[in-house]
């Protein structure tokens, strides 16, 4: 049903007849094999465990069936371990609705790209701390686990710097 | 148009090889990125192609379907796209074949792979496919693909002055066709009334007049002259390509197809073929609704609405007959979104290079492949494809 | 051998932030107008349309058919690509290959976004993987925060640096009468006053929300000589990619593998060996602040650690050796699907001598960029040549 | 969840505003005054509705209005099962309609609030039943009734 647009920003004038829509879909997204076994692992061990690729020997999280460099299919499953070094990092404050809640997610939140120790590629998590003058490239992190695990990557809750 | 856009000349593109997953009802082991690596691995294995020769890739996808914003991102390291181009297309993965033929007739690549994936199960077709519709006047109503193709069916049954058993006689040649493809998602020897008992899904559109839903994946190698050449196993070569949009689904006659009988009209002109019925020896037709089939026949200029009834009823469009019509089973038998059109190039390059195992057409030298996406077929493509040997008109 | 191929004619709206007096079909009627004008075509010259949009902004799925009548699509061939921030130089690029390849003679290429009728931060959280990154993402802000972060410590650019690359955006764009952002008086103190968004990376450090949209004529070469004086010419195209998750590329903004493949691709194909001293401008796809200074190194305009000398030094200002952004670039306007179309546009408009007050005198040969996803590039050379 | 493939259950959740445009915002304001215009080119017959500023055909503004009497013809029907959408009223179905409303030369879609969908024939004669309350939009038309 159409209708006026209830809260126009402040200080602009009124935008008129908008017609509003919700998109919303509910998704159920195939793991596939590697993350499957990976998310596993992380469940019922608590360790996390990526794939190597047999010609340039570098180790990929997320687990995948193809090395891009090398165009070859990866190989062994290796363990690496749950420190690492944080390669990018921000502490976000601009509030934006979350599309997996369709709220807003709460703000102040800091994440980075971490290489676990003994992988080639980084991670996406979540950084404990929200302090930016805290926080830095280079500096080591550790994951911080659940007490239950579900088999998401959220089974560890967030990185903690380590001193 | 001031002209009409056409190949320069038959064998300038090859179809190297072309390979589908099986098409199930949910694919719950594997990604989409899987299903495309497993189409590519098997397509390169079959070609003697190596994934690091591929430096260009156009995709075919839906972000909707995906449930990702760009969601071909997922696939650049399957399909060999790390530091080459890839390029992909929201849209019938047969409008993909065109751009990789594109890349090729420029001389930009000698290879080109291209890829259409689609895993329908993951998402909801009534919350997806209702993003099509206009978001003043329709979307507010409930409208959805199912819905306008039961107008559109009840459209073409009225104005052609079909019967619902006519649309059943569709459904039973494809449904029998598909038990003769290992890849069918839905098959089965069905009789009329049976198909005529299937669930209504949105009268009068019923389970066994509709496509089910589907996952699957496709891949096609498409190569220069100098590629195809290669001493390999036998190609197919794009003889022609023609493409058109039509008015959106409210403001044109939903019982015809001007899109594709333009679409058709610059194909045949590029190929020279002007006599479809006698040129043609097998064409696969993206209709995932049963009421399609017949009118794109009559765009395709198969005969009106009548004529086309006959033609089926007399069996020319069965495999054996005349002009067989989907030998696949076709997009209603189960092909997904944006992966059916590139399906039916597949498809009539197996019956061009004489790969179609049980559902070979004898004697197939020349096929139609068509492709279509839109809200009731609004946008429409047609490729000719013509087996090895190519012969010049 | 392909076909010469040059852009003929261009045409934007103005971009803004609400284009709340037209609907997605009307604004890309006003770009295709401004198109077909500036050639003296009609629609009935045009063979094909390539389209280029991001669905999940406007939450609608092929708005190109529902739109049609907006860009005379009737009766004619037409595809959409949907490739992220390229998609704008997808686009181009595929009509440019459509055009080279002989099939098609003048195409239309349009690129359109209305980002003010969705929620940009939150469609772009969906571009995370549901399961290795979407938790975690916050839109282009918090991805390209990360980035600088990792640039910021490998090159030692400062808040500084930044801040002038942002001044120097949006005056250029004062020179612009498509451009969204104008801000004329704009100081390094107000960027530096500016609140972080996410750490680094400042409000007045990151693009706007713009709506909408950009067309292109391109014409096969007898068609082109006789529809505009001076066509750009296309010189060399390029894609390049990246692995397929956000941690892949090592060193992120500060190693920029795809911008550097694909930028050394187009150079070779037009012999160009010293980008600063060969080319006489750049419209390049920079999102943040850092992420232009990051593809100074990575285009090859400075060595690795340099670009906030360049800067500092005004080289890439409108009065230095090579201007990057004239129009003001992505930092004064992003209509998502338009944005490297514009890239495209301006640095047509540039070759063609048709830059009114943003022109650079005598440009011969431009560059233009588009990025997007987790890291991708497409780069054109263009030329009068 | 079976062990040997996860199924990961997600939702994608996004509000959308959409602008009419002048137009469309002529057309949904007057549904709520109970009036229904189309627009066209100068000089032309064709008419659309909802209307069109600019007709991609003859690429002109369409800035010719005309208000439409409010019937038409049924130019098809799609009949939703039981248990698809909400049922209005006790043993109504729920009727997709196109039709082809007089002195307009597209469809518009709306709905049937009918026990008897098997009255409904494709070039039947329809009339509009609107709401008695209506705020700019297309739900200001209940729907389609047979004439």
């Amino acid at each position: 049903m159409s209708e006026k647009t209830k809260n126009p920003p402040a200080g602009k004038k009124d935008e008129g007849l908008r017609v509003p829509w919700l998109l919303s879909v509910e998704y159920q997204y195939a793991a596939g094999q590697f993350a499957t076994r990976f998310f596993q692992e992380l469940r019922d061990n608590g360790r996390i465990w990526g794939v190597r690729c047999p010609g340039c020997q570098r180790v990929y999280i997320p687990p995948r069936p193809v090395c891009g460099i090398c165009a070859g299919k990866t190989g062994e499953w290796v363990e690496v371990g749950d420190e690492g070094v944080i390669v990018g990092c921000t502490v976000v404050n601009v509030p934006f609705i979350d599309p997996m809640t369709g709220e807003q997610r709460p703000v102040p939140y800091g994440f980075a790209i971490i290489r676990l120790d003994g992988a080639s590629t980084a991670l996406y998590h979540f950084l404990e701390e929200t302090d930016p003058k805290k926080l830095g490239v280079g500096k080591r992190v550790k994951a911080v686990f659940r007490p239950e695990r579900k088999g998401t990557l959220l089974d560890i809750k967030h990185f903690r710097l380590l001193d | 148009m001031d002209r009409e856009v056409t190949l320069p000349a038959p064998e300038q593109v090859a179809i190297l090889g072309a390979v589908q997953t099986r098409y199930e009802a949910g694919k719950p082991h594997q990604t989409y990125n899987e299903l495309v690596h497993e189409v590519v691995d098997q397509l390169l294995a079959e070609t003697g192609v190596a994934l690091r020769e591929i430096q260009s890739i156009v995709s075919a996808s839906q972000d909707f379907f995906d449930g990702r914003t760009i969601s071909g991102m997922a696939i650049n390291e399957v399909a060999g796209g790390y530091l080459n181009s890839e390029s992909k297309i929201a849209g019938d993965g047969i409008q993909a074949l065109l751009y990789g033929a594109a890349r090729i007739l420029a001389g930009a690549y000698d290879l080109t792979l291209v890829v259409a994936h689609c895993k329908e199960s993951e998402g909801q077709f009534h919350q997806i496919t209702s993003t099509m519709f206009d978001p003043y006047v329709e979307r507010p109503l409930g409208l959805d693909e199912h819905i306008a193709a039961a107008l559109q069916a009840r459209r073409f049954l009225s104005v052609a002055g079909a019967a619902e058993a006519d649309l059943a006689a569709v459904s039973r040649k494809n449904h029998r066709h598909a038990m003769k493809n290992p890849l069918a998602r839905r098959s089965g020897d069905f009789s009329i009334e049976h198909i005529l008992a299937s669930a209504e899904i949105v009268s009068p559109l019923r389970d066994l007049l509709a496509g089910p839903i589907t996952d699957g994946a496709c891949a096609i190698l498409l190569g220069s002259p100098e590629r195809a050449r290669a001493p390999r196993r036998p190609v197919s070569w794009i003889a022609g390509m023609g493409s058109s949009t039509d008015a959106y689904w409210t403001d044109r006659e939903l019982a015809a197809s001007a899109a594709l009988a333009q679409a058709a009209e610059r194909a045949f002109a590029a190929a020279g073929i002007r006599k479809p019925l006698d040129d043609l020896h097998v064409v696969e037709l993206s209709a995932r609704y049963a009421h399609e089939e017949l009118l794109y026949l009559d765009a395709l200029g198969f005969g009106n609405g009548a004529a086309a009834k006959a033609r089926l009823a007399a069996g020319d469009f069965d495999l054996g007959g005349k002009l067989p019509v989907n030998p696949s089973g076709g997009a209603l038998t189960g092909n997904p979104t944006c992966v059916a059109g590139l399906a039916r190039v597949a498809e009539i390059h197996l019956q061009l290079t004489a790969a179609a195992g049980q559902r070979q057409v004898k004697d197939a030298r020349t096929g139609l492949a068509h492709g279509t996406s839109g809200i009731c077929g609004q946008s429409q493509t047609v490729v000719i494809l013509r087996g090895d040997a190519p012969q010049r008109p | 051998m392909p076909h010469k191929v040059g852009i003929v004619a261009t045409g934007q709206t103005k971009h803004t932030a609400k284009r709340t007096d037209i609907n997605l079909r009307e604004l890309i009627t006003e770009a295709v107008t401004r198109a077909l004008d500036d050639a003296g075509l009609r629609m009935s010259d045009i063979d094909a349309v390539m389209l280029g949009n991001m669905e999940p902004f406007e939450g609608f799925m092929l708005p190109e058919l529902w739109s049609v009548e907006g860009w005379g699509g009737l009766g004619k061939p037409a595809m959409k690509f949907n490739t992220g921030g390229t998609v704008g130089t997808s686009t181009a690029i595929a009509a440019y290959y459509f055009a080279a390849s002989g099939i098609y003679d003048t195409i239309l290429a349009v690129g359109f976004e209305k980002q003010s009728e969705g929620h940009t931060q939150t469609a772009i959280t969906t571009v995370g993987d549901p399961l290795w990154e979407r938790t975690m993402m916050a839109g282009a802000i918090g991805n390209f925060a990360v980035m600088a972060s990792t640039y910021v410590h490998e090159s030692g650019v400062t808040e500084e640096h930044a801040a002038k690359i942002a001044v120097k955006s949006r005056r250029n764009a004062c020179n612009n009468e498509y451009a969204h952002l104008q801000m004329p008086n704009l100081t390094v103190e107000e960027v530096l006053a500016s609140p972080y968004l996410a750490y680094p990376v400042r409000r007045l450090d990151f693009c706007p929300q713009s709506d909408g949209a950009c067309a292109l004529v391109l014409a096969t070469e007898a068609k082109a000589k006789k529809l505009a004086p001076q066509p750009a010419w296309i010189k060399a195209v390029a894609t390049a990619h990246e692995q397929q998750y956000m941690g892949d590329s090592p060193r992120r903004l500060a190693d920029m593998r795809s911008q550097r493949a694909a930028s050394q691709r187009v150079y070779k194909a037009c012999g160009i060996s010293d980008p600063v001293r060969d080319l006489d401008v750049a419209e390049i796809y920079e999102v943040a602040t850092y992420a232009e200074l990051a593809m100074y190194e990575n285009l090859g305009f400075c060595a690795p650690g340099q670009s906030g000398k360049l800067i500092d030094h005004g080289v890439t200002t409108m009065s230095g050796q090579l201007p990057v952004n004239p129009s003001g670039g992505v930092l004064a306007t992003n209509c998502i699907g338009a944005t490297a179309m514009i890239r495209v546009a301006e640095a047509a408009l540039q070759i063609m001598g048709k830059a009114g007050k943003r022109q650079v005198p005598g440009a011969k040969l431009a560059l233009a960029t588009g990025y997007g996803g987790n890291a991708w590039t497409d780069a054109l050379i263009l030329g009068r040549e | 969840m079976s062990e040997s493939h996860w199924i990961v259950k997600q939702k994608i959740e996004i509000p959308f505003h959409y602008t009419p445009g002048p137009a469309l915002l002529r057309f949904l304001e007057g549904l709520r005054d109970g009036k229904i215009f189309a627009s066209g080119v100068r000089g032309e017959s064709r008419k659309t509705v909802p209307p069109l500023s600019f007709c991609g055909r003859s690429w002109k503004p369409a800035d010719d209005w005309t208000e439409l009497p409010g019937t038409g013809t049924l130019e098809s029907f799609a009949v939703v099962p039981h248990g698809m959408a909400e049922l209005p009223q006790e043993g109504e179905r729920i009727v997709f309609g196109l039709v082809k409303l007089d002195g307009a030369d597209t469809c518009l879609a709306h709905l049937f609030h009918t026990k008897e969908p098997g009255k409904l024939k494709v070039g039947a004669k329809v009339r509009v039943r609107w709401h008695a309350e209506r705020s700019p939009g297309i739900q200001a038309i209940a729907g389609f009734d047979l004439l």
